[in-house]
């Protein structure tokens, strides 16, 4: 199939890309504005469930944005909704992009644009890298955090590419088809920049504190690529951990990011954040992640990984079957005022990090 | 009463610290640079300014994050930056240094965070990706590299080049198109480098107590520049800056047990 | 003398610009960038008062920023005080500049950088109109608000550049040196877009209702192009209503929008944004636009324009000699009155726009 | 009781208000735009959203603006968004049309806000130059245009091209790599205006009562064209509209007394 788009001929070779037309909707502003221009444009109640919202607006083959940042403020239950429906073939996208391997497995995701994927200090995702070894998916482009996070910004900002310094010199652009190294025009002296085209996924979901039911939304704590996705993506769905009036948001004018046009749906989604951190909510759950490392993404045998999101995914019906499994409202309440606490809102004498261990040992089966 | 000598984690921590000066604003990746960062400024530079590509900056104080986006680094911040903006501040000359580790460094200080072999679509093994690590050494005015040293580590081909460092060396960087100094330091557990400021190369700058010359050559898989005339042995922390490090930046031992957990 | 960047030479031509160095220091983001490494690091009290401020940091030939949105959070008291230090030369930019024709008279401005100067359905400024006549300003540059707005977002990312689709096919193209129209290499089709240098000003006042004495500061209501002005300026001076304690700021850390490191001077000046409209706090004064435009901006006779502004600056030694003359404290709580009903915070029943003409009539004499 | 029928300017904003539908966003400029968009609101629109270039969105009901940045324009609104991103909204497809005014305009809609005369340096006038108006009219969907008509302010050639319509017609604008559908309508105190679907002149469209093609001809400076069979008189305003107007949208006339104050 024909291309619209020029790329960079290198890197589709590096990357054996044979049809580049799968790499087109992601820089196909046209495109997103046209999806923009057809949503609802009243102030309509847009809640519904999240069985309901990925039903709707995740389809087979969607490039699917991971939001927040790995596991602050990432809709990590609307994900696991997302493999449970048993949607196909998803591009994934985010900066980082780190949640975006779980779902490789069961097919759920088949092709990566990557900045990020790993846990930091816990460990790199080795699941990931048996994938890459094993054909389970395919990479489409290579990003820096920061150069991905300039094509969301340059969709905001209605600027079909912009220019930066990041990426430059690196093999990152030999494995990146979209991305191109050129001579800035505005100087005389030889001036190399990287041109990044503005980035549209089709689909996002966002998981904030505080929405309206017609989808004007508010952030606590940082807001990383957020209010570029709400406003580049064909598809947005709100996840809030509380729907207030429409009154109590238009008394916070200057703190709210996400207006309700950009917005598809609104899911009434507490705990929507877990097992990761929403602030000013509830920390996230240490152990998860640490045993999910030594687990789900330790690249040993498939059983392994099987058996971690057959627990935590398949086998629950919604975020409260999840709660319950990492300790109910004890864990709740704990992990309520260690949030407050570190968020400096809670007296913070004698945090205790530590844990006990729920969750079934596994890999020392 | 004695203190136990350090261990090579918070030696490093430790070399870290010593590598910030009071009143600069540090860009921190996750593990020792955020140690180190956070043990300068209880320390010898209280009134510097930690940034986080997560978006916090200038927290309070609390205990030690986990990560980039643990709720600390944005503790009651006076502002929380999207991520586009906060990278933007280093490529705007708001920031003074940048840390950062890596899978592999090379003599001119490139590194690489993307996969060990040399087949992109089969490598013996995947790793991260860029992250911020390509950005802040792209755009940051000066930044130093921090890590664990072997032959493998520092090899003399890397796989792949996720971070440019000083490139080929000479003016390669420059004539490249990058902003700032590129890196200026690397510290591991056997010692400190510089780059030798013609061709770029790493250079011995200080060795830990008890290295020699070729314990720290045998640890690096390229020739290591070696300065003119005795050496100096990098200084090691004293017992009142153990003791916060151990007691009261990282006192659950998340990044400084040695061997790591 | 050489110029360091290539400008469009039509433009050039079209504008009679004949040392196009003049022009450089506004797209020179690695002067910027030196600028800003040189900058204090530290906490320190950056209090001092507004006469020092200007002083030091407005040198003259400087560019000079418009900030907030012509009489809406615009540091007009600091402007009065540029004007009355006598400083010369300046170049004029902002989105809009409506406020940079004031001083053309006394030559504290010499250059426009051009998006809108006038005040809306009050009327256009016809003493800019005779300025432009009598070579008394010299125009460098015509924008669109949108372009402009989006060099200062340029700087404010770091990047060097970014596409657009305003200001293409327009004639302002040829009489603008810096922007060029490009085909957009992404696209296989023919796809005209407009580059957009990232623009650095020398120098920006800010109006803020609330900063530390570091720089930290927040804004209520619209916040225009200060954010990115902030970030991109060489020199950044916050004006603020209230120097709060830097807790209170960290208290609303979503709310604030400005980080101490890119300030070099906190100058602590209630009503600092009068004669215009500072959110929250005061109302605009409709007469003294409604006079301005009929006496300062009228094109008639220098001496209106010079009695006009010779009473409400060069007579004033601050802003509450300007205060007082507009009415004192009735004035200023009928304003302050008005703003929180407008503002919908106070009852609105029966707000009063109609004013008493406490202005003299010079054009009536 | 009898109401006095609308003066000219009531009439504009009367016409502007019927071009709006319900639950669209529409992007107003200062003057009769924003008198006719809030008119629409108060009666047979009462769900549109309105958008403002100073950033401010989806107000509450309050008095009249003056200007737009006026705090009536972001009166509790669920956000205020920064000028470069309330552009981009229009360049993302989330404005459905742009009203907008000019000194002159020519038989393709293009705009001039720039320059009475054909000398740039020394013009008969300078005007104010673009303001957001050439950002909507590129990015928008579709703008319509207002302003009083005269044989002068719709020149055969412009002065400027501040604000690019049509440009030369046909598909000239499409070429030249704009947005949306440019302008779709002209409303002036004469008549109301499209534009011919292939050549894309200004036609025709209706005329207010008691004008005529010989009139409206007069007014304008370039030939209109004239659509086929009789042409409808434009719909005057109902008196509970103009009640609305004159008692509640502009009580204190600030836009809509005649002749303008």
């Amino acid at each position: 199939m024909a291309s619209k788009f020029e790329y960079n001929q290198e890197a589709l070779k590096n990357l054996q890309i044979e049809d580049p037309s799968i790499l087109d909707r992601l820089i196909d502003g046209e495109s997103a504005r046209q999806a923009h221009l057809k949503k609802e444009r009243g102030k309509v109640d847009k809640r519904m469930s999240l069985k309901e919202a990925v039903q709707e607006f995740v389809k087979d083959g969607d490039i699917y944005a991971d939001s927040g940042f790995s596991y602050v403020r990432t809709p990590l239950q609307a994900l696991f909704e997302v493999m449970r429906q048993g949607k196909k073939n998803l591009q994934g996208i985010g900066s980082p992009n780190t949640n975006h391997s779980y779902g490789i497995h069961y097919g759920t995701f088949k092709y990566s644009h990557n900045s990020y994927l790993g846990a930091e200090m816990r460990g790199t995702d080795r699941s990931y890298s048996k994938a890459v070894k094993e054909k389970k998916v395919k990479i489409l482009s290579e990003w820096s955090h920061g150069a991905m996070a300039l094509g969301f910004k340059a969709a905001q900002l209605g600027a079909p590419y912009l220019a930066c310094k990041s990426m430059i010199a690196s093999d990152m652009v030999k494995y990146n088809p979209y991305v191109k190294v050129v001579d800035n025009p505005f100087k005389k002296e030889k001036d190399p920049v990287c041109l990044v085209p503005a980035l549209y996924p089709d689909v996002v979901f966002i998981h904030v504190q505080w929405a309206d039911k017609y989808g004007n939304a508010r952030i606590y704590g940082p807001a990383v690529n957020d209010i570029a996705l709400a406003a580049a993506c064909r598809k947005v769905i709100i996840t809030a951990e509380e729907i207030v009036p429409e009154s109590d948001l238009r008394n916070t004018t200057n703190t709210n990011v996400i207006p309700f046009m950009f917005v598809d749906a609104v899911v009434h989604l507490p705990y929507g954040a877990l097992p990761g951190n929403c602030p000013g909510y509830y920390y996230w759950s240490r152990e998860f992640w640490e045993w999910g490392i030594r687990i789900a993404l330790s690249g040993k045998d498939d059983k392994y990984l099987e058996s971690f999101w057959d627990y935590w995914v398949f086998s629950c019906k919604d975020q409260f079957d999840f709660l319950e499994k990492l300790g109910g409202v004890r864990w709740l309440n704990k992990h309520q005022v260690i949030e407050r606490a570190l968020n400096g809102t809670n007296e913070d004498d004698g945090i205790d990090l530590s844990y006990e261990s729920v969750i079934p040992k596994w890999d020392e089966e | 009463m004695s203190v136990a000598p350090a261990n090579p984690l918070e030696m490093l921590a430790y070399v870290v610290s010593r590598h910030i000066k009071d009143k600069q604003i540090v860009y921190v990746g996750t593990g020792l640079p955020m140690v180190g960062a956070i043990l300068a400024k209880k320390t010898h530079a209280p009134n510097i300014t930690l940034v986080y590509e997560s978006g916090g900056q200038d927290p309070i104080e609390g205990p030690m994050p986990w990560s980039v986006a643990d709720p600390v680094t944005w503790r009651k911040s006076p502002i929380t930056m999207e991520m586009a903006l906060s990278f933007a501040q280093a490529a705007n000359g708001y920031v003074d240094v940048a840390f950062q580790g890596a899978a592999q460094v090379d003599m001119y200080g490139n590194l690489n965070t993307h996969i060990i072999g040399n087949d992109f679509l089969n490598p013996k093994a995947r790793l991260t990706g860029s992250g911020g690590g390509n950005d802040l050494i792209s755009l940051t005015e000066n930044t130093v590299i921090v890590g664990l040293q072997t032959p493998e580590k520092f090899p003399a081909k890397l796989d792949f080049i996720t971070s440019p460092g000083h490139l080929y060396g000479g003016n390669s960087r420059k004539e490249a198109g990058l902003l700032g100094n590129g890196p200026v330091a690397v510290i591991t557990q056997i010692g400190v480098y510089d780059f030798e400021p013609v061709t770029k190369r790493m250079r011995i700058k200080s060795l830990h107590p008890g290295i020699t010359v070729e314990i720290a050559q045998a640890c690096t898989g390229f020739e290591l520049l070696v300065p003119e005339g005795e050496i100096p042995v990098t200084e090691t922390p004293p017992p009142d800056v153990l003791e916060v490090l151990r007691n009261e930046v990282d006192p659950q031992k998340i990044f400084i047990a040695f061997p790591p957990r």
